[in-house]
């Protein structure tokens, strides 16, 4: 048999996908025991042992100092930023890109524009963008915003203008104004295909995020990395990549059932 | 123009820690409302941020080296005074090497440090003092936030940097405190600075932020349990506990008190300082383009001595607002 | 009672002759079938009275008077793909027009109106066979299915004209069959004036009243940019099976 | 008419795309105006002629110190590591995404595994990287690399997947090996897909380059912005910023050149 | 001369009967056409005859010998779309077979080997009326023009079964006449067994020599996963147009 047309059975569907993690977690504990070994007070690859304490201090026992709970907190914090920022990036290149994709004078207009910030590294001008929208909340969720709300803009005018012509016509002959062709036509189109781009910018997001963290705050799963890489505290800042990880993957998870759910067509209709 | 709400930017070092304990237990509302003000004391997780804030204007106080705010916000023409030397670094900034224990080593090799930053100067006023130049060695700029990860690397074999980070190094058995600020006291000074023309207009925005200063002084240098809590928040809060927040302490000359401070202050060293610091920053290109010499910035001190060009002041000592304190404690 | 009139239209792209004097009549509910070799410009021409196209010489008259500059409700189309819309089920496509036309902000009908509309489209619906499939959505039909949606979507509005692209061509030769029969009987009861393009000279003349052939003369081969496609040939459809003489007086009339 | 068919002539064409580079660059000379005029010595907002100034200083004069002229050798310090992180990543990312999107039990193996390698948000792990890696070169090509990889593995295992069933089996019925497959049928046709899936990436790579000089380096665009910003040099990082733009650009426009030159049949086979 | 037999062939998915009870010879060199609703099966049968499936019970033999389990170069295929490589001209695509064969671990053939299969692979070309197109990519050719070539391709192995799922089922009618004549020609120039899958009845019993009608039996309404679909007719086309016969001997003789 081609090794093309061989499937795993049943058991092997479960068993597989789980080696590379197994092998991964073992590289991990063997390294670990390794510089464990030359020296016992390795910080940089903690026993697991030390993981679970860290993972039990941070999330499982109130900060003395603060009283609080250290990861849900700063989960808080930044899944706060977060959802404001992917949520402002959405609004505003939904309004941007459905217009100009569809209206021949925006697109000529922005094009071009849009194109160029697109490509403006943001991580470069964060001193600007800090004077301009101050060091509170606002300016990290404007880098969340800048880093992907070019880029969400860009994609969604494109798909705009790749819907096929005809249906810009036929709504023409049944009496569509633009307004109407852009809400009851273009807009619930796009919808399913702005789900496709926040989930494709998430990972620039999450990225965004953390370095406005690691810049100005006081809180945030970023922050709190970046204060303890000074310490070179791995047995805090691994549980928490791994819970980043996580929430990336929830994310991208509920994003997809969004899409299937409120958008019952959208499957039959990209498999055109 | 008088104003009512005031921004002071800080960062995460041991000497600064104390403003956000103050924010946190009340004592900068306490003492602004004595004045009828308002100071919002803001958190930088980027010492350098914090600076460029400052200097353009988003904040009206600031904690930062001397160094610093004569080559940013100096340069940048902003005119800034010293309302609070708060310590200067004893130890806190070191030169320290991967199994090499002599300062002589260092020739040639990779050093990585925060190009530009204290670290620079703390290597520069090094070299100088066992007749190296800075071409002798090659700096590498390397981010503080990942120094102690790049220490564990095999080819990094020398780094400049401060506390906490320099404990965490030195924890290490390879790892060599050759070189550290100690040797030469005084230099790198840890300052509260305002703007200038902001102070002259609000000078209670000063005596604010000297009484708050002092108030928390007071406690956290107390041998009690009040003082004992005080330290341990503070190196929570700075990722770290009591006992490694004790330790960077030792390596910082704190002046605890206004008196410590202002005698510091008037003190025959700071000219000294000022203009090796100067100089530095004229060599390595930081005073401007244009520069002719390391006087094109000039620094005033309490005596209303100058020194460089009194018409372009960046940076003022005085002593003006640890006196109005020192005034206040004993009423 | 719709008559379109085409006074000596010429069509060129850049220096492109497409199509060239085209002068024609068309009696009001006639079912003009047009074919043509690929690439003759049929679809061109139906651009034209789309008012997608301006022609480059020439006018277009509609009932005497000309054409507006864009597309309008009083002429329909069906193309041959994409005339729906997917992301609306069967029912919304055919309401959409209902909707456009009573609703102008939001474009969405409620309540009596929406109630009122939808008996409208469910009547139509009924009458191409969809009554079943009405709330599937465009991607759940088959080929035929949506050329029967696109047909009823494009009825709701009452047009005066139907525009037909190729619209039977993608589907099975059995299917094929019984949606001629429907676009018959849609015709006869709507009273439109249809137009339609086709590959397929077998529909043009079991449809059409009258067949119209679009070709380029022969010596367009030598200067193939200079000389563009015309109607050679202009045939009435016998046995006649006009709209208006063909359905005995007093027979069921169109509800809408 | 409705605004929607409403298209700009041909001189609208031309001057429209203007306008808001225009604008740009008006309120960016109010601003600096405006600062100026309170402190002649504002550094965020530099006027035009200290922009000239700084441009000419480095791009057009040999620096003091190292005799270099300082863009040039960033740019080539940076374009290096660009071109190094591309590559690698362009390779990996074809070897595992065309054998994991083709052979049904590496697919089962490793897509999990590959999903939440692209979830993690590689700055956080960075510590882990020098120690991996070092601090020179390496560390920075591999953290684009890493940033870049494991989402452009997946982008390219998906389409894999996504190639008709028909094609593969016809492939079998002629003969084929599981490995001419690969050669001749699969890896050709996911060429310019892969172009595409670099172009989509470039962004992320110049974002992490950054990132990365910015932590340990000695030359690089990234790494001379950030030195920079340690004494608000905009005068030098805005140049700096708009050479790093035009060069995003440039990338953008040589891939989509090098993808129309190189595989002329994918144009039209994406039409469909 | 294959024959293909299927020994009480069953095909079930998950508990649904597909197919049920199929039993059948096909003789060497005929021409099956294969007929029914859609959702019937037609594609599983191929399938199965193609290795991409294996029947739930009962077996299906090949000149006696059971199938291989996966698809091999002895049964050719043609499928309705996709059949052909996007990425390869006109002559790549017909090349392909030859390449495979011949370069294990390249793929490709160069200097004389590839000269050889050129030549073969221009007159397969001229055979279907591709020559013009040799250079052209499938995306430039017509709907017609590609099945031509996927039917080219396919023939260049030499198969000795070829298997086609609705080939001409979206080709216009006029082309589709012309690749009729063509199919027709090959088949019997080639003696190849053929199982050709349509919606068409026309095109069956124009083309095969054996029409075969698979269907659900009237209960099967009721339990609709219990019965499978199976052969309900099987007619043998008049006049017989089997290739060995039809083809008088000492006429021109297939070169491949
Ligand atoms: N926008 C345009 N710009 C330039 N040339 C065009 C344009 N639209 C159509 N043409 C040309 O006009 C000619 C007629 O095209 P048209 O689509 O009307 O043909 P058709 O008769 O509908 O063909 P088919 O039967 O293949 O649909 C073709 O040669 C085409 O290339
Ligand atoms: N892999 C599969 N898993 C489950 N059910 C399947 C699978 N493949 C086909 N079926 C079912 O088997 C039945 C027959 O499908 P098949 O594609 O063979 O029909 P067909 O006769 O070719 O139809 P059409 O004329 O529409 O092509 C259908 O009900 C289909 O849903
Ligand atoms: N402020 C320092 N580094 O002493
Ligand atoms: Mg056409
Ligand atoms: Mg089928």
């Amino acid at each position: 048999m081609r090794l093309l047309s061989l499937r795993p059975g049943r058991g092997a569907n479960l068993l597989l996908p789980a080696i590379p993690f197994i092998l991964l977690i073992l590289a991990y504990t063997i390294g670990s025991a390794v510089r464990h070994a030359g020296n016992p007070d390795d910080k940089l690859l903690p026993g697991l042992d030390a993981l679970v304490a860290a993972v039990q201090r941070v999330a499982f026992s109130p900060d003395k100092r603060t009283g609080e709970y250290l990861l849900w907190s700063d989960t808080l914090a930044s899944l706060t930023r977060l959802c404001a920022g992917l949520a402002i990036a959405t609004v505003t290149s939904c309004v941007i890109g459905l217009t100009v994709g569809l209206l021949p004078y925006l697109r000529v207009l922005l094009t071009p524009f849009i194109a160029v910030l697109s490509m403006i590294p943001p991580l470069a001008i964060l001193p600007i963008l800090f004077i301009m929208f101050g060091l509170g909340e606002a300016s990290k969720i404007v880098l969340i915003v800048i880093g992907i709300a070019p880029f969400m803009t860009r994609d969604l005018a494109l798909r705009v203008s790749e819907l096929p012509a005809e249906q810009l016509i036929k709504a023409q002959t049944l009496g569509a104004t633009t307004w109407q062709i852009l809400t009851r036509v273009v807009a619930p189109q796009m919808m399913p295909r702005l789900i496709d781009s926040v989930r494709l910018s998430l990972g620039a997001a999450w990225l965004y995020l953390i370095a406005a963290e690691a810049i100005a705050s006081e809180s945030g799963l970023g922050f709190r990395i970046f204060l303890m890489r000074r310490y070179l505290a791995m047995d805090v800042i691994l549980p928490y990549v791994a819970w980043i990880t996580f929430l990336a993957f929830l994310f991208d998870f509920i994003l997809r059932r969004l899409q299937g759910g409120l958008y019952p067509w959208f499957a039959g209709a990209r498999a055109k | 123009a008088p104003k009512k709400e005031f921004k002071l930017a800080w960062s995460i070092y041991v000497g600064w820690m104390p403003w956000q304990w103050a924010d946190e237990t009340g004592i900068v509302k306490k003492w602004a409302d004595k004045y009828g003000i308002k100071i919002d004391v803001v958190q930088f997780n980027d010492y350098v941020e914090s600076i460029n804030q400052y200097t353009a204007g988003a904040f009206d106080a600031l904690t930062v080296t001397n160094m610093d705010t004569v080559a940013v916000p100096g340069v940048g023409g902003v005119d800034s005074t010293a309302v609070i030397i708060g310590d200067f670094s004893n130890g806190n900034d070191a030169v320290i090497l991967k199994d090499k224990t002599s300062l002589k080593d260092v020739k040639g090799q990779k050093i990585n440090l925060v190009q530009f930053s204290v670290s620079h100067y703390l290597l520069a006023r090094a070299l100088d003092s066992i007749g190296l130049k800075e071409r002798d060695v090659t700096v590498v700029n390397t981010s503080d936030a990942d120094m102690a990860a790049a220490f564990a690397t095999p080819e990094v074999t020398a780094v400049t940097t401060w506390n906490p980070i320099v404990s965490e190094i030195l924890k290490r058995k390879d790892a060599h405190n050759v070189f550290n600020s100690s040797q030469i006291p005084g230099e790198i000074m840890d300052l509260a600075i305002a703007n200038t023309k902001t102070l002259e207009d609000n000078p209670d925005f000063g005596k604010a932020l000297a009484g708050i200063w002092y108030e928390t002084m007071g406690i956290m240098s107390a041998n009690t349990p009040a003082g004992e809590a005080a330290r341990e928040a503070m190196g929570k809060a700075s990722g770290t506990d009591l006992a490694g927040f004790e330790s960077q302490l030792k390596t910082t000359r704190m002046f605890f008190t206004p008196g410590d401070a202002t005698a510091f202050a008037k003190s025959a060293a700071l000219p000294k300082t000022t203009k090796l610091v100067n100089e530095f920053l004229f060599e390595h290109g930081l005073l401007g383009d244009n520069a002719k010499s390391a006087e094109v910035i000039g620094v005033k001190f309490p005596d209303g001595s100058v020194f460089g060009d009194p018409n372009k002041i960046g940076l003022r000592f005085v002593t003006t607002y640890m006196d109005s304190a020192a005034a206040a404690a004993k009423n | 009672m719709t008559t379109i009139s085409l006074q000596n239209v010429w069509k060129e792209y850049e220096g492109k002759v497409v199509l060239e004097k085209l002068s024609l009549e068309i009696a009001p509910q006639s079912f003009v079938a047009l074919v043509g070799p690929s690439g003759c410009g049929k679809t061109t021409f139906l651009r034209m009275l789309l008012s997608e196209e301006t022609p480059t010489r020439g006018r277009i008259l509609i009932d005497g008077a000309p054409l507006a500059p864009e597309p309008t409700v009083d002429r329909g189309v069906v193309f041959q793909r994409y005339s729906v819309f997917p992301h609306l089920t069967v029912t919304e496509n055919v309401l959409l027009g209902k909707e456009f036309a009573q609703s102008k902000f939001l474009g969405m009908l409620y309540g009596k109106a929406r109630r009122k509309a939808l008996e409208e489209a469910d009547a139509l619906l009924a009458e191409v066979g969809l009554t079943g499939a009405a709330s599937k959505y465009p991607a759940q039909l088959s080929g035929g299915m949506q050329q029967r949606l696109a047909l009823a979507q494009a009825l709701i509005t009452r047009p005066k004209i139907l525009l037909l692209d190729e619209p039977f061509g993608a589907l099975d030769p059995g299917i094929k069959a019984d949606i001629h029969v429907l676009m018959l009987r849609l015709w006869k009861e709507t009273k439109m004036t249809v137009v339609m393009v086709t590959h397929d000279l077998s529909e043009a003349f079991r449809l059409g009243t009258r067949v119209l052939v679009f070709e380029r003369k022969e010596n367009s081969a030598l200067e193939p940019d200079r000389f563009g496609a015309t109607i050679t040939r202009d045939i009435d459809v016998w046995p006649p099976k006009h709209a208006a003489w063909a359905t005995p007086a007093g027979k069921k009339t169109p509800t809408h």
